[in-house]
């Protein structure tokens, strides 16, 4: 179930780039997609019945069923990329909106 | 020595210029000799990076580094332009210095890892590195809107490595050629692949995912313009060539439509070039085209003369755009009216364009030709008849459009222009066309590349 | 217009994928996942987690096997930092007018609260191969220590300066360590230390070292982002 | 359908109805505020999937400091709006 939300939430944030003309919505569609990106990772890496999160306390412990531990480590580094991006397209937006004086696309003169 | 530190120095370099901005423009002189002279040291072959007693335990549980020929001239390529660019630009754009050395990192690190997760953390580095270097040109929204469509082109370039994991569960790119062809069912990689290669067509502008091209190439200066169009554009054509040949597998319904799409990128990248009177525009739609070629010699195959076809692009469209964009910069418009006569007082400049356009289109002596003559023969050879004739459709329109926007230059309008192009910049120009015309005429180029893929893969299996 | 096809796009597109996936033999349901047949079973097997020596693997994939993807993840933020301030440029003075004074409570308030905020911070980095988070969480809190300080005093301005100089040298070292691996190891970035024993504080080897590293820099780096987000220029 | 479906179902399909309103909403600074609020969901779908270490890097920098930074930034457009 979170697996199929993720891959529609991954859409939603598509669909919110390609209809909104709003840069700041752009940069909240953009957030939404790198999040259903990242719960569709760890999705991908969960096992059912039980199993626990990668961390033991002593290597007795290894004989239990974890969840795989790699999708996590890939998030881990996605969701810093995405904070950098956003700042990054944060920026840009202040600087369009200082130039323009609007956050709307459609209202600025300099062609695309 | 190892082929890590072709990354890693850059990258310390650009974490030492931040503590000093003086000698940022120094550091990344030095670093770019450095890792041009390195190559030469380094062996081809696989470098692991990280973990644990790496020797013991030499499997593939971090990540690695594939250096081969391959990657071996793409890196001379790129290392070598960022360096002369920088050069030219020394003066001007010495604030940029931190931002290329990250550039210069990020291309390194694509071209060389051989993790699909790590390609993706360079995508990033790259891409952002390229936001800012567009940002020279001034115009926010065509930057913002080039950040948006690259940001979407890594997230569905992630999705599909995460499929691909889910699957196989490894991101070691060897491992998984061989697990993909052990289990022998293309039909189910065609999701990952698909999503893959529209993330890296966004970057390498291929049709219909180039639309953040002419917002930042139409506006480019002779730092932005070189570095997008030549670097950035060759590096992401070399990306994108090693996932074809080496990773994705293009079959029945799915390769019709990526050679559809790609022979429609070639057609309309040159008809808008021959409907724009704008010269930047010119060359940026020529540039789309060219690039959708050399992607369609990838998948079909002929990859030494599509590695040529990239090397030459890159070093044409880097003296195009610098003459074009410093003409530009001085008379206020890039307008080929605007232009006409600018090689009236600048005949040397004027020579040197016409032979990097000639050989750009494809004629007898020079480089182009070559490389045509040669990839157009493997394409007969495979029975691609419908490609050669598109590819010899898209030359004409090619041909008249160059041929117009040099006549126009040459000359002289109403009113004179005077534009100064300094020395440094005349010696590259004299340079890579005397280059372009050396190829062309006295050529006795590599005909095999020695792709140490098949040796890596032994080592992989047997340790 | 645009919304219709937009939206028949993205269907299309979740359509698509959904579909691929649930035909898909070699995609595993959600949770029926079998690590056997993944890389990632061999990072939990006795051998070499005693070889990494840290109880949370999740951190010794991170910043151990993987952590090239780490180095690169905090060159993103580098980047990014780098790249916030040079489009602001660098010639801002002023504070943003937030609109909003702060009080008395306020202020001393988050005195004790900063404290209590960099203890945690530091603790959360320390044993980030024990219990969950590390450098990443750690790094953040102390940047939101920072973002305190500039809420709680509309005149309070951070040394930009001291940040740069923690970033470059923070991310210096990181890849000094890195080649020290190579040195005295075989491969970058790769352990040269004793592992100790797992579970205890002193124990997996360059790790603790590294997500010290890692936390400073994205501290410093997230710190600086904050104060280009809240001055402006003086003429504005 | 056990616990875990059932919470994982609630939050799924909250998760898509905050994204709608985070995209469908007037104002900006409420799609911000639900932006944020997407992102609190997603630390509780981490936590229920096993994900510790990404559960309180999402929480601390996904939903603190990129909520910060976008006030920051519609907090400076509003003084530009008031000169």
């Amino acid at each position: 179930m979170i697996q199929y939300a993720s891959i529609i939430l991954f859409v939603i944030g598509i669909y919110g780039l390609f209809v909104s003309k709003n840069v700041i919505k752009m940069i909240v569609s953009l957030n939404i997609m790198e999040i259903g990106l990242n719960i569709f990772i760890i999705s991908i890496g969960f096992v059912g019945g039980g199993a626990i999160a990668p961390i033991i306390s002593s290597t007795q412990d290894l004989g239990l069923i974890f969840v795989d531990p790699l999708p996590q480590a890939l998030v881990l580094t996605a969701i810093v990329i995405g904070v950098g991006t956003t700042a990054l397209a944060l920026a840009f937006a202040k600087t369009i909106y200082k130039t323009y004086n609007t956050f709307e696309l459609d209202e600025m003169e300099e062609s695309a | 020595m190892n082929a890590v530190l072709l990354i890693v120095i850059p990258l310390l370099a650009a974490f030492i210029s931040i503590v000093s901005k003086k000698i940022a423009p120094y550091l990344l002189l030095v670093v770019g000799l450095f890792n041009i002279v390195l190559l030469f040291f380094l062996e081809n072959g696989l470098v692991f990076i990280g973990g644990f007693d790496v020797a013991m335990n030499s499997d593939l549980l971090g990540i690695s580094l594939l250096l081969d020929t391959y990657a071996r001239m793409a890196l001379w390529l790129i290392n070598g332009l960022i360096l002369v660019i920088f050069c030219l630009n020394f003066k001007s754009y010495k604030a940029f210095s931190s931002i290329l050395l990250l550039a210069m990192a990020g291309l390194n690190g694509l071209l060389l890892t051989n993790d699909l997760f790590n390609f993706f953390v360079f995508l990033e580095i790259s891409g952002i590195a390229a936001y800012l270097i567009t940002s020279a040109n001034k115009k926010p929204v065509s930057t913002f809107r080039y950040l948006v469509i690259g940001a979407i082109g890594s997230s569905l370039f992630l999705f599909g490595v995460v499929v691909l994991y889910a699957m196989y569960g490894t991101l070691n790119m060897i491992v998984m050629i061989q697990a993909i062809q052990a289990s022998g069912n293309y039909a189910e990689v065609i999701l990952p692949f698909t999503l893959m290669f529209i993330g890296l067509g966004v970057e390498a502008k291929l049709l219909p995912f180039n639309a953040w091209v002419k917002g930042v190439l139409g506006h480019s200066n002779t730092l932005t313009g070189p570095m997008i169009a030549g670097v950035y554009a060759a590096a992401m054509s070399f990306v994108l060539g090693r996932f074809i040949t080496n990773l994705f597998v293009f079959e029945g319904s799915l390769l019709i439509v990526v050679t559809v799409l790609l022979a429609l990128g070639i057609l309309a990248g040159d008809v808008m070039a021959f409907s724009s009177t704008k010269t930047r525009e010119i060359l940026l739609f020529s540039s789309i085209a060219q690039a959708s070629i050399v992607a369609l010699l990838f998948v079909n195959g002929v990859i030494i003369w599509a590695v040529y076809l990239i090397i030459a692009n890159a070093l044409s469209k880097t003296v195009m755009f610098l003459v074009i964009n410093k003409a530009t910069k001085d008379v206020g418009s890039d307008e080929s009216e605007a232009l006409r006569g600018l090689f009236v007082n600048n005949k040397l400049v004027g020579l040197t364009f016409t032979l990097v356009t000639l050989s750009v289109m494809g004629l007898p002596l020079l480089a182009g030709f070559v490389i045509k003559l040669n990839f157009l023969t493997q394409l007969a050879g495979i029975g691609q008849i419908v490609l050669i004739a598109i590819i010899l459709v898209a030359s004409v329109i090619e041909g008249i459009y160059f041929v117009r926007l040099i006549v126009k230059l040459w000359y002289p309008g109403e009113s004179e222009i005077s534009v100064k192009y300094n020395y440094s910049f005349k010696a590259v120009f004299i340079v890579i066309a005397l280059a372009l015309l050396v190829f062309g005429t006295y050529s006795t180029p590599l005909t095999k590349l020695d792709n140490t893929i098949d040796t890596v893969m032994e080592v992989v299996n047997n340790g | 217009m645009r919304k219709l096809f937009g939206l028949l796009i993205t269907i299309a597109l979740g359509v698509m994928i959904i579909l691929a996936l649930d035909k898909t033999s070699a995609f595993p349901k959600f949770g029926e996942v079998n690590l056997q047949e993944r890389i990632s079973n061999q990072y939990l097997t006795e051998e070499n987690v005693e070889m990494v020596g840290s109880a949370n693997i999740v951190t010794a994939i991170v910043v151990g096997y993987r952590g090239f993807d780490t180095l690169g993840e905090v060159t993103v933020l580098f980047i990014s930092a780098l790249g916030v301030a040079f489009i602001f440029g660098g010639t801002k003075q002023q504070r943003l007018d937030l609109k909003f004074k702060p009080n008395f409570m306020l202020r001393v308030g988050s005195n004790v609260l900063l404290g209590i905020i960099l203890v945690t911070s530091i603790y959360i980095i320390l044993h980030g191969h024990l219990t969950p988070g590390g450098g990443f969480p750690g790094g953040a809190i102390i940047a939101s220590a920072v973002l305190l300080l500039y809420l709680a005093d509309d005149k309070f301005r951070s040394n930009v300066k001291g940040f740069k100089l923690i970033e470059g040298i923070a991310g210096s070292i990181f890849v000094v360590v890195g080649l020290l691996g190579l040195v005295f190891a075989t491969a970058f970035l790769e352990n040269f230390l004793p592992v100790g024993t797992v579970g205890q504080l002193l124990s997996a080897g360059i790790i603790p070292i590294i997500y010290v590293l890692i936390g400073l820099k994205v501290g410093s780096e997230i710190a600086g982002v904050v104060d280009n987000f809240l001055t402006e220029e003086e003429s504005a | 359908m056990t616990f875990f479906e059932i919470i994982s179902l609630v939050i799924g399909i909250l998760l898509l109805v905050i994204a709608f309103m985070a995209i469908n909403s007037k104002k900006l600074i409420n799609s911000v505020l639900f932006l944020s609020a997407l992102s609190m969901l997603a630390v509780v779908a981490f936590v229920l999937m096993k994900a510790p270490d990404v559960a309180i890097t999402e929480a601390v920098i996904g939903s603190g400091l990129v909520t910060a930074l976008f006030v920051f930034t519609l907090l400076s457009l509003k003084r530009r709006e008031s000169e």
